[in-house]
């Protein structure tokens, strides 16, 4: 029973019955006979709906979709095989029809089948209108065609201009860096004057068991080491900090009279040790 | 050694000679030149804006015509003289219906996915129909979608308006009125509103080594 | 030319579109167009030599003149306008520090000899060096020194002053200025250690990003 808003609903025409039939049928095989002609199922309902000769957003879905079953019934019974796309587009068609033709259902979740319906109808009408843009941009006036462009461009040279980039205070800088280039060099721990407590370590443990009885700590420095100040310095620094060493390690013992004068060493004998 | 502040002291051209300077920079040009282009190609202080109008203007009706294309200008012999250039005329590659069609889809609903191309079209869009387009240099990639997924979009180029006499895009035939329509909407259907799309098994017989969007990668 | 019989009896277009296509044609050609080529693309009855002649002289004296080339016509750029066909990138390039501590020298030490030069760099001075440094027209030679071998000298130049923005070689800041500045310590910085405090603020002022990092750069 048709509903009050499908409008164009109409009974399947008995194929037989009259001449608008017969051409009905004919316009129907000829869409079977060109099916591999479609870009798919829009593409042909693009075509079937053209044949109800309205507006696009006017056309019955309805009517469209029955002309559509009718058209994959009667590719399945010439044994045409038709691409899965078009068997889906036929399922879905034909629960939108029967959503068409059922009262709605208030329960029923997601998109009334108007909406459906109408979407369905855009689509078309977008199809269409894209197809008549392309028509119209192809129509255009275009290059290489009706327009053309210099047929013998010249060419353009492209030059390669270095800047160089050099301020006043980088010249001021790379100045300075010269002047001072013998001030300027890597910071490194100058050794030549350094006597190290292990060199003094070494040479103290080796000297303390010839010395025998209290010797001053002058005598322990190295040769070469007593003279110029800075060298003397370190080795006397060494040599004391290296006694302490022993001192502790119970190897010899220190003896100073009075504050600043000579500090003198002897080995601890192995009695006292005990 | 700066040139710059040398010829900043110096008086630009008469307008007229700036005339001469960008008639004869788009003579020689094979594409078109912006306005950036021309005013750093012509000396400082020149106006090549106003050189443009100038120029526009006096080869209003002549038998080659000032076009405005994107953001450049280029000189184009009047359509209405295309009888005359049969020995010019480039054989047009055959373009199969459905890149004209994405090409027309593109153009009016740009920036646009592929899925949006298929949702339109009712069909699978094949690698070769949108490789052809960007081959051509109609058509080239634009932003992503900032979308799940984030799908690339395809624009037109300069060359695609260069090629179809447009301005901008803004120009295309009828896109008022489709708009008017609400034909350029997205509308992106809600589930179980639009016939699924199938059509992929085709494409895979097209391209068996993997879909499409693995081409256009590297944006 | 054979005349079509059809054809024959429409008058020819007017001279002004005689014109117009002339120039279509000429502008659309990959090479120069023949007077016999010219009629022969044109519409029967016209008068290409009239046309190229009045084509021609409405382009005299425009950024585009009309040209005879052997037997043929064709558009070119005008000459005076050479300049305007080729495009020049800049490419900013600092000097590698050779160039620089030579140019420092020959400013601070002019005239000076090769020789000298390499004695306060301590090392040999690259003839490219040098000759990179003439060219960019900063250095030029100066008098020969009159002594044994009469060496060559170096001076710095009228395009160096302007470069720098000094008046006169003169005018650069001696050893204690460059001291007073921060630019000459006699204690390298070294990691971690901060730069003595005496001066900072001049030397702020004058090189914002700290004089550690180039004194030890690689040559």
């Amino acid at each position: 029973m048709p509903r009050p808003h499908a409008p164009h609903l109409r009974p399947v025409p008995d194929p037989d019955h009259d001449a608008d039939a017969v051409a009905q049928r004919r316009a129907d095989e000829a869409l079977i006979v060109d099916v591999e002609g479609y870009e798919g199922p829009l593409d042909l309902l693009l075509t079937m709906a053209r044949t109800q000769k309205v507006d696009l957003l006017k056309i019955s879905v309805l009517e469209l979709a029955e002309q559509y079953l009718v058209f994959v019934e009667k590719a399945r019974a010439l044994r045409i095989e038709l691409a899965a796309d078009y068997l889906v587009m036929a399922a879905w068609l034909a629960f939108l029809k029967s959503r068409l033709l059922l009262p709605p259902d208030p329960e029923a979740e997601g998109p009334s089948a108007e909406d459906m319906a109408e979407h369905l109808a855009f689509q078309l009408e977008r199809l269409s209108a894209m197809r008549q843009a392309a028509e119209r941009l192809m129509g255009r006036d275009r290059l290489g065609q009706t327009r053309f462009a210099r047929g013998a461009p010249e060419t353009v040279t492209r030059a390669r201009r270095t800047e160089w980039q050099a301020g006043l205070i980088d010249l001021m800088r790379a100045y300075a860096r010269l002047k001072t280039k013998d001030e300027f060099r890597p910071f490194a721990f100058d050794r030549t004057d350094v006597f190290t407590m292990e060199q003094a370590l070494d040479r103290l443990r080796r000297m303390i068991g010839f010395a025998g009885q209290w010797t001053d700590l002058s005598v322990f420095l190295p040769e070469g080491w007593s003279s110029e100040p800075a060298r003397r310095r370190s080795a006397t620094a060494a040599t004391f900090a290296a006694s302490l060493e022993l001192a502790r390690q119970g190897r010899l013992e220190i003896r100073q009279s009075d504050t600043f004068a000579p500090i003198s060493y002897r080995e601890r004998s192995n009695d006292d040790r005990a | 050694m700066t040139t710059a502040p040398d010829t900043a002291d110096f008086p630009p051209p008469p307008m007229a000679e700036q005339e001469r300077m960008v008639e004869a920079i788009l003579f020689a040009a094979p594409a078109p030149v912006s306005m950036r282009e021309l005013a750093a190609r012509m000396p400082q202080g020149c106006d090549p804006a106003e050189a443009v109008r100038a120029l526009r203007a006096s080869y209003a009706g002549r038998g080659v015509v000032l076009e405005r294309i994107g953001d450049g200008y280029a000189f184009r012999t009047a359509p209405d003289l295309s009888f005359l250039m049969q020995t010019e005329t480039v054989e047009a590659r055959r373009l199969s219906r459905a890149a004209i069609e994405t090409l027309a889809i593109i153009a009016y609903h740009q920036p646009v996915t592929r899925a949006e191309i298929e949702e339109i079209r009712g069909v699978a869009v094949n690698r070769g129909t949108l490789d052809q387009l960007i081959e051509m240099e109609w058509v080239r990639m634009g932003r992503r979608r900032q979308t799940p997924g984030r799908p690339a979009t395809f624009v037109v180029t300069e060359g695609f308006l260069d090629h179809f006499g447009l301005e901008s895009a803004r120009d295309l035939p009828g896109l008022s009125e489709l708009r008017a329509a609400g034909l350029l909407e997205s509308r992106p259907p809600s589930d179980g509103l639009a016939p699924p799309l199938v059509g992929r098994d085709d494409e895979d017989d097209i391209e068996p080594e993997g879909p499409a969007e693995d081409l256009f990668e590297d944006e």
